[in-house]
């Protein structure tokens, strides 16, 4: 292609946008909307999921140890379970502090607890372990269990993980995620359909042209790419559009909830972090769209 | 260059338009289609420029054997023939300038050659102050002057034109007469239908006169009429 | 009937296309209205059906002073001017028959009166085997006699015909022009532009010539021309 | 307007949706597509809102008397709650029904409880207080507690209906329902404006037929009525389209979630009592925003 005709084509592809008027509006303004239901809920899922890793990162192993274990194996079972791989960190509970830990939980039940004290504390010494990667938890417990197995005073009473509580946190991220994905990948089918119904509809408005164009000699391929190029724009500036809109609300809502969420030990995507992400998809997206929507329709068109 | 071997035609809807034609039309003739409304002249253009096809029958254009021509290479066949449109045929977004410019973008022509013959173009046609008009803005007249202005730019093989004259006034009709004559002079052949007697009667060229669907004359300085 | 005082008409663009126009047209009346291409003949045309307004000047049409005419009453102005197009202005989506019958559903006629005047018109017009075809599958002329029957249907005080033979041959435009000449005797006032000297000649009616926006002439018994 | 003039816009706008072909598909399309939006919403929050009534309605009053109340005092304190308007039933939860509660609450904690049997039971008898209408709770709460001005041995203890899980359960569910009608107005707007556009372009399609109308002496009305036809159908097919598809697909899904919700003890709102509100909505939404946006297209058009 000359670079004339190239330069030509997108001439016209900018001009049509702009002599069509408000129906390139209504292009652009319905891949907005559609982009912009996109990116919110692109924002929700990166949301949930960090917030699902964070909670599933605070998943941790109890490890109970019988009554009156000395010092000195404590200290050594606690160098033992350091020494398992997926072993992050363990921090040693005394039974001074599981019984606080347990008025903590009773809350206004504590009173039940009342008479227990430090001489006739019934609970158990123990450790908290936190794993590398949730998902190795349960192999990790395993692991701490299996200490006994060595140790001629079997000190370890019992380990506790949740198995429960943690499987179905896995269950319901894992939910929250698939639905994302579902909703997510669903819109974008509507806004392409949206997108390629409108690039139609500049084409049916555009039928005596093409027809002209093809009188008088166009190629086929010279009909086509100036609506490549009003498709491909009309996507790019659709998405752009949303893309800063978008970006900005989420600066301003990180803004505005940072001591809120602060307070809830939660805190949301930086805005660096989904930038590129969340920019990147919904202005690639949008031109692909536009530019499949116009290939769609001029196919369907040319060849009529 | 032009010729009709066998050719038949019949819309879909039954509509007979061409029937049995065989015509030849050399290289550099100018060529008058005369016959009542509906006798099938536009259908005899529209087959030249392959917009319609053949229910039967052999047409070759320019060397192009349009019966085998493949739909990729319509384009190039139509590259060689300029038509005028009996109902014009104008973008209505583009104005007079754009509408003939159109013409030569639409075949990549440079951009400079572009801009020197469509203002020429509309000069010999007479519209060189009306360029930046929209058809809108253009009384029927000028906008039959922008179809043939549209038609020549390119420096097409073959012009056909239908009905170019229909809606002008007696004089424009003759200076767009002279126009196509002194274009005709150069090496491009012209296949004109038309209703204007005097203008036919005038001029002397072949005429191939059509009633029904069938060729009922074919004489080399011919007059008006389409009886047997 | 029709009534022209001091009319000026400048388009937006600055064109001038008429100037200081003053014309008289009683009931009855057939008027050949001529002048070249870009004379100003369709935008007298359109100040008489009100899709243009004069710069400056007074119009009364069939009792309406159209200066004064709210934009609700214009409906009922226009259904008693029958225009013929010089462009045909038919939809392309409906038939032949479909588009004459559009004109009187649109003033809100009863459908059997529609059924049994659509067809008369489109007999008068030589066109009732085609009534069930569209726009596109008929030729120039065919569909310049749609055109012709749609304005004919609602029997108009005034008909307003752009240029109604351009794409006609001899033969047909003098049906055509006997068909007008009927309609003109049974009490309907006709406005005709044209560019057919031989039509005017033969006829012997009123002319008026347009040239550059200009009424050069204006006799009662009239030949083509538009030198002062 | 006569009977037939009527019959025939009726006639015309059926026939435009017709020939209009894949226009009026992507039109109907369109609606569909929005309205499905908005139902799956609304049926989402019927049955939040039916998941936070049945939530709502199990919160309790939990009242506790002294010890040592005698029996004859907790009878008469139970009349006297039974005689508060907002109290639906009260049940009596003697201090050992009260033991067993806790170990149930502990559940593997448990074992910090042995030892504490029916005789040296710590915990005071007490009675469950249901009311009528869940926000009413803190009334009935103050009520109770106030019977112990009248009462010489102020032998109710202590009055708790847990106000901060309440009230944090009224936050959510508001917030969930408020959530929802911004998504469902959001939605009904986008459909607004997709409707509209597409009847623009339907318009834009057919201005030459409107301006030789208006040449050949149509009213404004008599042009206009056809697209409000053809809007309201358009609307109506959509909707009709979109109700059947959403409620039968509702149908589906509480038919196979009968069982895997009943275990939860929570059953969806069933689609007898979804049908009209879902169905009515959708249905009168599409037709009204079809000829509303015939009638904001043909406006505009009409004043070119
Ligand atoms: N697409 C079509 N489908 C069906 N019939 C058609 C079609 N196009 C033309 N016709 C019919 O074929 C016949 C010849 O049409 P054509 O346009 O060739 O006539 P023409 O000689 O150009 O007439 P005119 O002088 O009025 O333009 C006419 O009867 C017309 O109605
Ligand atoms: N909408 C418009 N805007 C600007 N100029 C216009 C417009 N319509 C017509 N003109 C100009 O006004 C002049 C008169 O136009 P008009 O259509 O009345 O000519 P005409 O006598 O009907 O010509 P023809 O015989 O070619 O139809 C022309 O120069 C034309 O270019
Ligand atoms: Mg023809
Ligand atoms: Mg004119």
């Amino acid at each position: 292609m000359r670079f004339s005709t190239f330069s030509r084509h997108i001439r016209e592809g900018t001009k049509s946008i702009i002599r069509n008027g408000w129906m390139s509006f209504a292009s652009i303004s319905s891949i907005a909307v559609s982009l912009f239901i996109l990116g919110v809920f692109m924002l929700l899922t990166l949301n949930v999921n960090r917030f699902a890793d964070q909670v599933e990162s605070q998943a941790q192993i109890r490890v109970f140890l019988e009554l009156d274990t000395p010092e000195e194996k404590i200290a050594g079972i606690e160098r033992q379970i350091k020494l398992i791989p997926e072993v992050k960190s363990v921090v040693f509970v005394s039974k001074h502090d599981a019984l606080e830990r347990l008025r903590e939980t009773l809350g206004e039940n504590a009173d039940v607890l009342d008479g227990y004290e430090a001489e006739n504390n019934p609970l158990p010494d123990g450790f908290d372990v936190d794993v590398f990667e949730p998902r190795q938890i349960s192999i990790a417990a395993e692991k701490i269990k299996a200490l006994n197995d060595t140790d001629p005073d079997r000190s370890i009473m019992r380990v506790r993980y949740g198995e429960e509580t943690v499987k179905q946190l896995f269950r319901i991220t894992n939910g929250i995620r698939n639905i994302g994905l579902v909703i997510v990948l669903g819109l974008a089918v509507t806004a392409m359909f949206l997108i390629s119904t409108s690039i139609r509809m500049t084409i049916y408005a555009r039928r005596r042209e093409i027809a002209i164009m093809k009188l008088v000699g166009a190629t086929n391929g010279f009909i086509r790419w100036p609506f490549f190029v009003e498709g491909a724009l009309t996507g790019l500036i659709g998405s752009l559009i949303t893309a800063a809109g978008l970006l900005a609300g989420y600066a301003q809502v990180i803004r505005s909830t940072r001591l809120d969420l602060g307070l809830m030990m939660f805190d949301l995507v930086p805005l660096e972090e989904a930038f590129w992400p969340v920019g990147g998809t919904i202005v690639g997206l949008g031109t692909l769209i536009g530019i499949f929507g116009s290939i769609l329709s001029v196919r369907k068109y040319l060849r009529v | 260059m032009i010729e009709f071997h066998g050719v038949w035609k019949t819309y879909p809807d039954g509509t007979v338009a061409l029937q049995s034609v065989n015509v030849l039309i050399e290289r550099n003739e100018f060529v008058f289609i005369v016959g009542p409304s509906g006798a099938g002249k536009s259908t005899f253009m529209k087959l030249i420029y392959r917009e319609e096809v053949p229910t039967k029958g052999q047409i070759s254009v320019n060397g192009f054997n349009l019966g085998k021509l493949k739909p990729r290479k319509i384009p190039y066949l139509r590259r060689n023939i300029g038509v005028i449109f009996q109902d014009f045929r104008l973008l209505p977004k583009l104005t007079a300038y754009e509408n003939v410019a159109f013409a030569m973008e639409v075949v990549e022509a440079p951009r400079r050659l572009i801009k020197k013959r469509t203002m020429e173009a509309l000069e010999l046609v007479g519209l060189k102050n009306k360029a930046n008009s929209l058809p809108s803005q253009l009384s029927g007249g000028e906008q039959q002057r922008v179809a043939i202005a549209r038609a020549i730019v390119n420096n097409p093989a073959v012009i056909v034109a239908d009905e170019p004259t229909g809606n002008l006034d007696p004089e424009t009709s003759w200076e767009i007469m002279k126009l196509l004559e002194e274009i005709n002079y150069r090496g491009t052949t012209i296949v004109m239908a038309t209703h204007n007697s005097a203008i036919v009667n005038a001029m002397r060229k072949r005429v191939i006169a059509i009633d029904k669907g069938v060729i009922v004359r074919d004489e080399p300085r011919g007059e008006y009429g389409y009886e047997i």
